[in-house]
């Protein structure tokens, strides 16, 4: 087996100057060529960070306190920011959440898709026109000859988003980091997205980082599933072991939480709700995060961060029920 | 680092306040320290600053004392800084806010006239009022609001432009509450921080135009302002300076004063309380 | 009353008198980019202690709709009659004396509270607005409601930016219920929501129609989640209503073209569960 | 990267000419108003002090104005004159008062520009070091300088350089436009006249100068936080490149729009410019007016210097739409 296109170890972030706000703590994963991963879990989990993390592009105030992120085989220098440049939109490309915002609003769409490649690649101004035309083609969007010259407050959500796809493959990476890509998408227009990510990868044999709260989409995605949970992974696991036998009580607790059709029963509450919040980054519980909120939590889940070990952090995890 | 631009930050704040305070203080005790008329001749005209005991800061060209003309200053910079924002600012809050709320029509005529008033060129009307008028504080005052006002209507109308919009406010209709209750007693609150900041600006622009007024020599003749002291210093500029400098600095510090307590006020009523995101 | 009783007065039941219609209501108006025809008469009925969905993408006029309803925009035609009353072309004094009937929940937990008050102050306004009951009285029925919705009664003092996105939701609820409204108009509660969070509101919404008996009009994008619990669906396309029947049959029985490649499109959360023509909506 | 080109629509710029209309009409009848609110005799009052003694200057004034005509014919009058560009007659002047404002207009324009010049090319370049060094030494100060010069009254900045760089140093003159011993025209003269130049349009510039620093500081500051600027390093794209090519246009675009509404600030600055550095433009003879409380002249000037202001915010308006092609146009 050859090693993995993308591996993260015990990667660590925190509030700079601020040690006890430990916003990722110690997450690892890992991708192979041509994979889906998708890292599934609610807003504040830290699966955003965790992208964020391997492009380099922390947000001021936060830093890396840990872990080794290797790519290709080489360490990746995420804190090196120039060494950084010739990484991103080269080898990894990156789609972001918001469409609508993600395009600079005084360049035209044909400009801001050429200078991924101008950056990269020494090319003539009109061959990178060109490949832009091609790429606008690939991600399918009308007429792409005449938008080029479009700005991008002419185009619709869905056709930025393919813009924005088309600048991140412009240099035919060999990872796609998609970072809630169609969240502020309608379902039609998701449908559509998804598929085009699902044909270029058939194409151009990319791997994908998926990160998204959307069940729905990691079910019909991804090869295999992370789950995170207060900054850390809960479990892992390819995605039909994970829909068929959840392990942690939170991927449960989601699972069941998650609107899914037929399953009304009448005269019962219609969804299966977890009880409680995330609490904030100041007022973590000890032990397990998750504890709070946990239906099978015991005295030593306040004791001890569970270990990750056989794909599942938690004491009370399923697999360890049924082994006394 | 972090720790060094916050005390740094609050750190001027404070010299703000400390400024400010001893310029109200100097206006509130004028009439003890200097129990005399500011206008009359107390030393040898043109003693320079530190050459008498008597004039610590010396004397301008009729002998008249700096130090008490840089008392009685302070009270008109004051005056008339925070008379004519606080006039401004209601009429402005007025204006704004019910621009901004209502929208329409009502927006279209109340913006004409704000911009009618923002496109003459401010000074310019301020000197025209003061001259149709004649030169009197509660005339400066005056001219000093109606050419202060529209930028705070302008602002207030964006603020409530956006506010109008927020779901808080729809609730509010909703729940049957009147027009003048949701704009005073429900946006108003939200607007206010920013408009306070505007205000303490305000009041340092207003100041600094009014001597710029009596600089020019139509200011209130019947009241010793800085302004008037520059304006009556400017013949001996090459031999003594210092008749323009010290109430310059006066004038350069109130205004200094008045922007670090704004920028203080800023930081503390408005903590960017940004949302967090996914 | 349960929720299937309901859909089935509601299917087989006209004589049932609806709470609140909607007759051929237009809504048009100007914006930067040009006239917007956004509702192109739409007509609905609202019966007592059901919940119906609206459901549409972005720019379908759903949320104008809801507006035009709750009196906040005003139609350019077409009535909106609540027990009986027209309140299309009411004046705003006269529009109130019906509020009380009529409340809503809105999308954005962190818009929709004022940030300068209390959560006492915000559940007990509606109260005072209205006039209803004693200070003494008011009070105490706050600390009602802030329990009812899951709310620890010693958080009255607080603002709501010490809140979460669920709390403030409930928050929310809570001043929409303090005038005991027979009509509910949610606009997209809980889409702002994590899912676990999404739960619990929406399962405090079902508790609370079982308990109150009010009826819904649930406006949302998101088709799976209505399939849950609504009694009835009209799906939106346009500006108009494009298909309307209980929730089940729309969901397993789609009609109008749109109904059937929103349902395609969406993300089944089970690898197993092919959509449509028997394949997922992304892959193979 | 190419230049973005759009055409006008008719409407539009119809539209932004009839407000511009609307506009003058509004700032002509305010001044008909001031006008009925100076105390005792109206045409004394225009005359100023030096037309009173004239009897016959005095009853060409009433005629002019209608001055016993009822109100709203002595509106319909007064703003027929500004229609007309008949404004009149200065006594003191000797010359007609349209004449006259229009042979001094060139030394304030000359004058502004520099000014806004000056300002712009400081400012951003200030704005875009503090935003980029943020919370770091430069940008305290810079930050600091910019407070200083919003906080200093303009005319006494203009005397103390005048103090410091002509008095003291003699590198610049202390007031006027040229030397009397200067050529006329070719490069000396150029020479001279920006040697007069340099005192009072830094002077003008300083607190705009103060202004343009921070709304570029913040203005990058905002746009650098935004998802472009994420998607753009998201490319590899270099710090230099974001800062200056995808940030800049976006905070620098507004300030268009700014400078615009400045333009009657410089106006009534120049008020105070003129009068400290004697330079013969229409700040100094709108100074000169009030002395001689000539309030025809005065009126005039405050009339046509806000037609200025309606007419440059005009062509901001129809110029912002061509160089940014986000804003839309209604």
């Amino acid at each position: 087996m050859s090693a993995p296109l993308l591996s993260i170890a015990d990667l660590k972030v925190r509030i700079r100057g601020n040690p006890q706000a430990r916003l990722l703590r110690g997450v690892s994963l890992s991708i192979d060529r041509g994979e889906t991963l998708a890292v599934v879990g609610e807003s504040g989990c830290g699966k955003s960070l965790t992208s964020l993390a391997v492009m380099g592009l922390l947000p001021d105030g936060l830093e890396k306190s840990g872990g080794v992120i290797r790519f290709d085989g080489a360490d990746l220098p995420v804190t090196d920011n120039e060494a950084m440049r010739k990484v991103r939109g080269r080898r990894i490309g990156m789609v972001f959440q918001e469409p609508m915002a993600a395009l600079n609003p005084v360049f035209s769409i044909g400009d801001q898709v050429a200078e991924v490649i101008h950056e990269h690649e020494a090319v003539s101004h009109a061959a990178a026109m060109a490949r832009v035309v091609d790429l606008l083609t690939q991600v399918q969007l009308p007429e792409p000859a005449r938008i080029i010259h479009e700005y991008p407050h002419r185009l619709s959500g869905g056709q930025r988003q393919r813009v924005v796809i088309a600048m991140a493959l412009a240099c035919r990476p060999d990872l796609l980091i998609a970072d809630e890509p169609t969240t502020a998408l309608d379902v039609t227009v998701q449908a559509q997205i998804m598929r085009l990510l699902h044909d270029l990868q058939d194409d151009m044999g990319i791997a994908i980082l998926l990160i998204t709260h959307n069940l729905g989409l990691v079910a019909q995605m991804a090869d295999r599933v992370a789950v995170m949970y207060a900054g850390r992974k809960v479990e892992e696991a390819t995605t039909r072991m994970l829909f068929a036998a959840p392990q942690h009580p939170y991927t449960r607790g989601l699972l069941a939480a998650t609107p899914r059709p037929g399953r009304r029963r009448p005269g019962e509450p219609p969804l299966t709700e977890i009880p409680g919040v995330v609490p904030a980054i100041t007022e973590m519980p000890s032990g397990c995060r998750f504890r709070p909120r946990c239906m099978l939590a015991s005295d030593i889940c306040a004791l001890e961060d569970p270990p990750f070990v056989d794909g599942v952090a938690c004491h009370r995890a399923v697999s360890r029920e049924l082994v006394p | 680092m972090r720790s060094i631009s916050f005390i740094l930050r609050h750190w001027t704040t404070a010299l703000g306040i400390l400024l400010l305070a001893a310029v109200i203080l100097m206006a509130l005790t004028a009439h003890l320290v200097f129990p005399g008329d500011p206008y009359d001749m107390v030393g040898a005209p043109l003693t320079w600053p530190g050459e008498s005991a008597d004039t610590l800061l010396g004397t301008d060209s009729l002998g008249r004392d700096m130090a008490a003309g840089l008392f009685y200053g302070a009270r008109v910079s004051l005056l008339v800084g925070f008379a004519s924002a606080l006039v401004a600012a209601i009429v402005g809050v007025l204006v704004g806010a019910f621009a901004g709320y209502y929208g329409g029509w009502t927006d279209d005529v109340l913006m004409r006239i704000t911009e009618l008033f923002q496109t003459t060129p401010q000074f310019m009307l301020a000197l025209a009022v003061v001259a149709v008028l004649g030169p009197s504080v509660t005339v400066i005052i005056l001219s000093l609001s109606a050419v202060s006002w529209p930028a705070v209507a302008r602002l207030v109308r964006g603020e409530f432009m956006v506010m109008r919009e927020r779901a808080f406010v729809h609730g509010c209709v909703v729940a049957g509450m009147s027009d003048l209750r949701i704009i005073f007693a429900q946006i108003l609150p939200n607007v206010l921080p920013v408009i306070i900041v505007m205000s303490t600006i305000l009041v340092a622009t207003a100041i600094l135009m009014e001597s710029a007024l009596s600089f020019l020599g139509f200011g209130d003749p019947n009241v010793l302002t800085w302004g008037t002291m520059i304006g009556m210093g400017r013949g001996q500029l090459r031999d003594a300076w210092y008749i323009i400098a010290i109430p310059g600095v006066a004038l350069l510090l109130t205004a200094l004063a008045l922007n670090l307590v704004g920028e203080g006020l800023n930081d503390a009523l408005n903590p960017r309380l940004k949302q967090r995101k996914g | 009353m349960t929720s299937s009783a309901m859909t089935s007065v509601a299917t087989t039941s006209s004589a049932v008198t609806p709470v609140l219609s909607v007759r051929d209501l237009h809504c048009s108006f100007e914006t930067t980019r040009g006239r917007v025809h956004a509702v192109k008469g739409v007509s609905l009925d609202l019966h007592p202690g059901e919940t119906l969905a609206l459901v549409g993408e972005s720019g379908c006029g759903k949320t104008t709709l809801a507006r035009c309803i709750l009196g906040l925009q005003k139609p350019t035609s077409g009535k909106v009659l609540l027990d009986g009353n027209n309140l299309v072309g009411l004046s705003r004094r006269e529009a109130r004396r019906h509020r009380p009937r009529m409340q809503c929940v809105f999308q954005d937990p962190f818009a929709s509270l004022n940030p300068r008050k209390r959560v006492e102050d915000l559940i007990r306004e509606p109260l005072d607005v209205q006039g209803i009951g004693t200070a003494v009285e008011r009070r105490r029925q706050v600390l009602e409601l802030m329990e009812r919705v899951g709310l620890r009664p010693d958080w009255g003092r607080r603002f709501p930016h010490e809140f979460s996105g669920g709390q403030r939701q409930r928050i929310g609820i809570a001043r929409a219920l303090s005038l005991r409204p027979a009509v509910l108009i949610c606009d997209e509660p809980v889409s702002a929501l994590d899912v676990s969070v999404q739960a619990q509101i929406v399962n405090l919404l079902w508790e609370l129609q079982r308990d109150l008996g009010m009826s819904y009009l649930f406006i949302t994008h998101d088709l799976m989640l209505v399939e849950n619990f609504a009694d009835r669906v009209a799906m939106m396309y346009q500006g108009q209503i494009v298909e309307e029947g209980p929730a089940l049959d729309v969901w397993r029985n789609p009609q109008h073209a749109f109904t059937r490649s929103l349902i395609d499109a969406i993300p089944i959360p089970d690898p197993d569960v092919r959509l449509g023509s028997g394949r997922s909506a992304f892959a193979e | 990267m190419s230049a973005p080109r759009r055409n006008l629509p008719f409407r539009f710029i119809g539209k932004r000419i009839l407000q511009a209309v609307l506009t003058i009409l509004g700032i002509a009848i305010i001044n008909f108003f001031l006008l009925q609110l100076a105390p005792g005799d109206a045409a004394e009052a225009l005359a100023g002090e030096a037309g009173t003694a004239d009897a016959g200057y005095l009853a060409n004034l009433r005629r002019e104005f209608g001055l016993d005509r009822p109100l709203w014919e002595q509106l319909a009058t007064f703003l027929m004159r500004i229609a007309t560009f008949n404004l009149g007659y200065s006594f003191r002047y000797g010359e007609t008062i349209s004449t006259l404002i229009l042979s001094r207009l060139p030394a304030t324009l000359l004058l502004m520009a520099t000014s806004i010049v000056i300002a712009l090319v400081i400012g951003i370049l200030f704005g875009v070091t503090a935003a980029r060094y943020f919370n770091r030494l430069p940008d305290r100060l810079i930050s600091l300088v910019a407070l200083l010069f919003y906080a200093t009254p303009p005319f006494w900045i203009g005397l103390m350089m005048i103090l410091v760089f002509s008095v003291w140093l003699g590198w610049a003159p202390t007031g006027g436009m040229r030397d009397i011993t200067a050529p006329d025209g070719g490069i000396a003269g150029v020479f001279d006249i920006a040697r007069h130049l340099a005192l009072p349009a830094l002077t003008q510039a300083f607190f705009y100068l103060a202004i343009y620093t921070r709304l570029v500081r913040a203005g990058m500051l905002e746009v650098l936080s935004l998802d472009y600027i994420r998607v753009a390093r998201a490319k590899g794209i270099s710090e230099q490149r974001v800062a200056y090519r995808h940030a800049l246009r976006n905070a620098v675009l507004p300030l268009v729009t700014v400078v615009g509404t400045n333009i009657g600030g410089f106006l009534g600055g120049a008020v105070l410019t003129e009068t400290v550095f004697s330079w013969p433009g229409i700040g100094r003879l709108m100074f000169d007016a009030m002395l001689q409380r000539d309030l025809n002249l005065l009126l005039s000037i405050l009339v046509l210097s806000s037609v200025f202001v309606v007419i440059a915010n005009l062509a901001v308006d129809l110029i912002y739409p061509v160089i940014n092609p986000t804003v839309e146009l209604r």
